[in-house]
């Protein structure tokens, strides 16, 4: 039961919960940081390309059940203009965020998921997800969906949530 | 403090990735997933297809939160319709350039909330990417209403704006969009509103039933005024201050259904009479037109506007049952699209085959094909509180 | 049918139309000045306790349909903390507001009814009552309800709307 | 040309009231009405009756239009339970100082809409006129989450107020409500929120599982800080960081459902052990505890907390279909009381005959006798989007 997917009669999106719970990342400071990681990404693109084998996901990225929102509580971004890893127009993508760690059911493998919020304009107001798992209380931050993770962005209005592939789970 | 983090976070994201490729291969699986792009921001063509709308959300309930909702209301998948959202606060109005690909929003802030110093702000919006490319701070009060097409309007040449004021001393603003800056503010006494005219000529409505239209020189400063006599009575037999515009001419109905025709095609506007928008029979049943923006027009010139048998005093703002469509040159009704949910205000895209857009009784989209009146289906749950005008996009 | 009405489910509150055409104020200018009318209010509160006979009203100031609400356009301050002529606690009334005539169906006769704002906080959110009877659009701006009447208020922002007997109407 | 128009608008109205004395006695009718006073205000006791509660609206859909909502949830009729509200922006947090009659709000801005600089802002309320008294720049970013009942707290005699601050750096800053000044602003590594303990010290919660206490001097400046070492593991024992005091001591279940108690009477916290709310048969269920507000106290010191069957990860958050009370000193569950439209944030009024007010599923208020569970009636269309916590009030 999500309480905020009760909210509006007129929402007929239907939440399943999903368990994923393999993989836990440890080791992580007070905060994970998302954005601005531009010396990272060239060591991503370059092995990929390279990979006999395509890596592969499956399923809905607007549905709450897609695997990677397993940790998410908020406006899902592929309903607001933007997709699961990228923020409508007009708005910002925060640098500071929370992560989960989901299970790609296709591999098999556990990923760390960045909840990058798209920051700006207001509430997009649609595609409510709240699963919540491993979601942690503020006191570990690195792992709280209650905070505001437009904090520190040029504006703190929380748009929607994405959920960006940062990683392979350490303890897999 | 926050670049420490940043260090911090990029340090531990690698040691993260670098696992990566020794668990593939012990594993003898596919490759895992790359690490992904972060930051990326999407974008707007800068033609929209027909099919999109630009929703005024006026946010009754809320109305530091208005904005306008970008929508794809042919789409049939609910998350895809969604294209983009600019904020609108405190009822804030909209129009838009197409030939600048830009959007305009004024709207008001206090400096906290409901408190602290109240200020208007113009911003001028690319319209592919939604960002800010001006904010221009209004040096009086623009008019704060429920939502109002014509609280905005661009000149002709696209070249001027001008922005309706009301404290409660009416005027205008006018806008030079090329160098963004506000070069007038001309009174309009007794009369609001700015009914783009002519050229470089701005057309209000008054108090006392007639018109004011006032002519600007080439630099959208004013020139001179023409006052147009009165032509309806506003206590007895008011219009409606929300024309649509068709081949130069406006058309008014009043709140009992007699169309009243100006033509805003030369420099100063001209009333061209009335004719009457109902047969004996509809007269009747006391069918009125009404709504809030009740009227839009397709490609075609055709006028569509909200109906509702057994009018009174008051049921003027109420909407209606049904969308007439009115052929203009014939003075003449050629279909009726019933709305079953109600219609409050209403749309027409763009194009051959354009979409009736209806705002309905539950402040949802209901959309149809305009020519069939065939219904196609309801749009919901965008963030729709109160979405109050349909705007085309182009 | 009135269309914010409809708006939520939530709200059960029946919105009886009434007809109160009778009674038309002619001769204002452009705006009514309903607030800081302070030399006024002893003439009328004077004339009053000396009446042989005490007028009288009837009806739930609660309800849309009370008599008062002929033109109103807005969330009753009746049901936000405020009273039918009184606004709800850390608002303010604003000076200049728009008019109805209504008729108080006891005595018969037709009152001018001034629709003062209450301004400040946020939006009531209930009992929005939405009556409009010889509401015109906003070129009669002394009997528009479109108007965003905080103008002029030191907050710009509506909260909710009162109903105050301002005078008899003339052409009765 | 405001004062221009009040002119005209004062000797109209003259005008209109000179003919009421002639038509009155023409008429033969009783006196008309009297020309009202404009510019009346309520105003609110100085002492709340027990069932008025404060209800932190977070305005999820619409962020900037959050707001407290002063309620009456035991009066029957709809009209007359709204008292008041105060805006409350992007995710406010509000406490209250019963003593001072004073209600504390620290909330955020941008200087337009969503755009431009960030500030916050600490607003000193009066209770009784609900007129703002004092505003307070903040320094820095203060917390902003959802509601949490310990971001903002009061010492033990009201002299100073705790305001949590997360920039990702935590810290809190201490408001003399004397002075009204802010007098320290000390950092909490790794920990969060403000747990009021002793007289003038403030407990935060930890990331490695333990508290951290801040013992403050007289002027409310930094003393010094006592870490207590960890008594859970926040990754596979985590507890609710939402505690309720009682008789000095701090109530924490676990997710799982072990009570940890932490005495915050002393100048330092002490962990007090813990005890197990559920029995052989309720594990097995996987009963837990859940929600947002998901715990309350009444007078007796009784302990209200939401609880939900078939627990597992990423439940915790959703509420429950029951609320159980627990006397705390028995450790031991004395009644539960059913919440058939769920609950996901909870309340318990003051006083003898105290009410559990239930934020449903809807996001209504289901109203409860809190001693025999009996359903009383549910609260509705107040402005309600996401009532996310339910305050006493004093």
């Amino acid at each position: 039961m999500k309480f905020l997917d009760r909210l509006f009669e007129k929402s007929a999106r239907n939440v399943a919960q999903r368990s994923s719970r393999r993989g836990l990342l440890k080791g992580l400071g007070a905060v994970l940081v998302g954005g601005a990681s531009v010396p990272l990404l060239p060591v991503a693109r370059a092995a990929a390309p390279a990979a006999p084998e395509h890596p592969v996901e499956e399923g809905d990225p607007a549905s709450c059940d897609y695997w990677r929102y397993c940790a998410v509580d908020g406006f899902l971004c592929q309903c607001c203009g933007g997709t699961y890893n990228s923020c409508p127009p007009g708005t910002e993508m925060s640098t500071i965020t929370w992560v989960g760690t989901c299970r790609n059911p296709v591999d098999g493998r556990n990923y760390v998921i960045s909840y990058n919020d798209c920051c700006g304009v207001g509430q997009c107001g649609t595609c409510l997800c709240q699963r919540d798992e491993r979601d942690r209380p503020l006191y570990r931050s690195d792992k709280s969906n209650d905070i505001n993770w437009c904090l520190g962005s040029k504006s703190y209005v929380y748009n929607c949530s994405t959920a960006i592939v940062v990683g392979l789970a350490f303890d897999q | 403090m926050r670049s420490k983090f940043k260090q911090l976070g990029l340090g531990l994201a690698l040691a993260a990735f670098a696992g990566v490729g020794q668990l593939a291969l012990a594993a003898g699986k596919p490759d895992p997933l790359p690490i992904e792009e972060i930051g990326r921001i999407e974008s707007l063509p800068a033609s929209y297809p027909e099919d999109w709308v630009l929703v005024d959300e006026a946010a009754f309930f809320s109305m530091y939160g208005g904005k306008v909702i970008i929508m794809d209301i042919g789409e049939k998948e609910h998350p895809k319709r969604m294209k983009g959202t600019m904020s609108k606060a405190m009822l804030g109005s909209f129009t838009q350039s197409p030939k600048r690909g830009e959007y305009y929003i004024i709207e008001s802030f206090h400096e906290r909330g409901s408190r602290g110093k109240k200020f208007d702000v113009l911003v001028i919006y690319n319209k592919q990417t939604l960002e800010v490319q001006k904010e221009i701070m209004w040096p009086t009060d623009r008019l704060q209403s429920l939502p109002e097409k014509f609280s905005m309007a661009v000149s002709k040449d696209e070249r001027f704006l001008y922005v309706a004021n009301f404290n409660p001393a009416a005027s205008f603003s006018v806008v030079d969009l090329e160098t963004r800056e506000i070069v007038d503010t001309i009174g309009t006494p007794g009369c609001v509103l700015t009914y783009p005219t002519g050229k470089r000529s701005v057309t209000s409505i008054c108090s006392n039933g007639g018109l004011l239209t006032t002519v600007l020189d080439k630099n959208g400063k004013l020139k001179s005024r023409k006052r147009i006599k009165p032509f309806f009575d506003t206590d007895n037999t008011p219009i409606f201050e929300r024309p649509v515009i068709v081949d130069g001419k406006a058309y008014f109905p009043s709140f009992k259904g007699l169309m009243h025709v100006v033509d805003l095609s030369g420099s100063v506007a001209k009333y061209r009479g009335s004719w009457d928008m109902l047969s004996d029979e509809q007269k009747a049943g006391n069918w009125r037109p009404g709504g809030l923006g009740l009227a839009g027009r397709d490609d075609k010139g055709h006028y569509y506007v909200i109906m509702h048998p057994d009018g009174a005093e008051g049921t003027q703002t109420h909407g209606g049952p049904e969308v007439w469509v009115y052929d203009l040159k014939k003075k003449k009704r050629i279909r009726t699209i019933a709305a079953p949910r109600w219609a409050v205000s209403i749309g027409v895209t763009r194009g051959k085959t354009p979409k009736l857009i209806v705002t309905n009784g539950e402040m949802n989209l209901d959309i149809f094909d305009a020519t069939s009146g065939e219904f196609i289906q309801t749009v919901s749950d965008f963030g729709n509180i109160t979405p109050l005008l349909i705007h085309k996009s182009y």
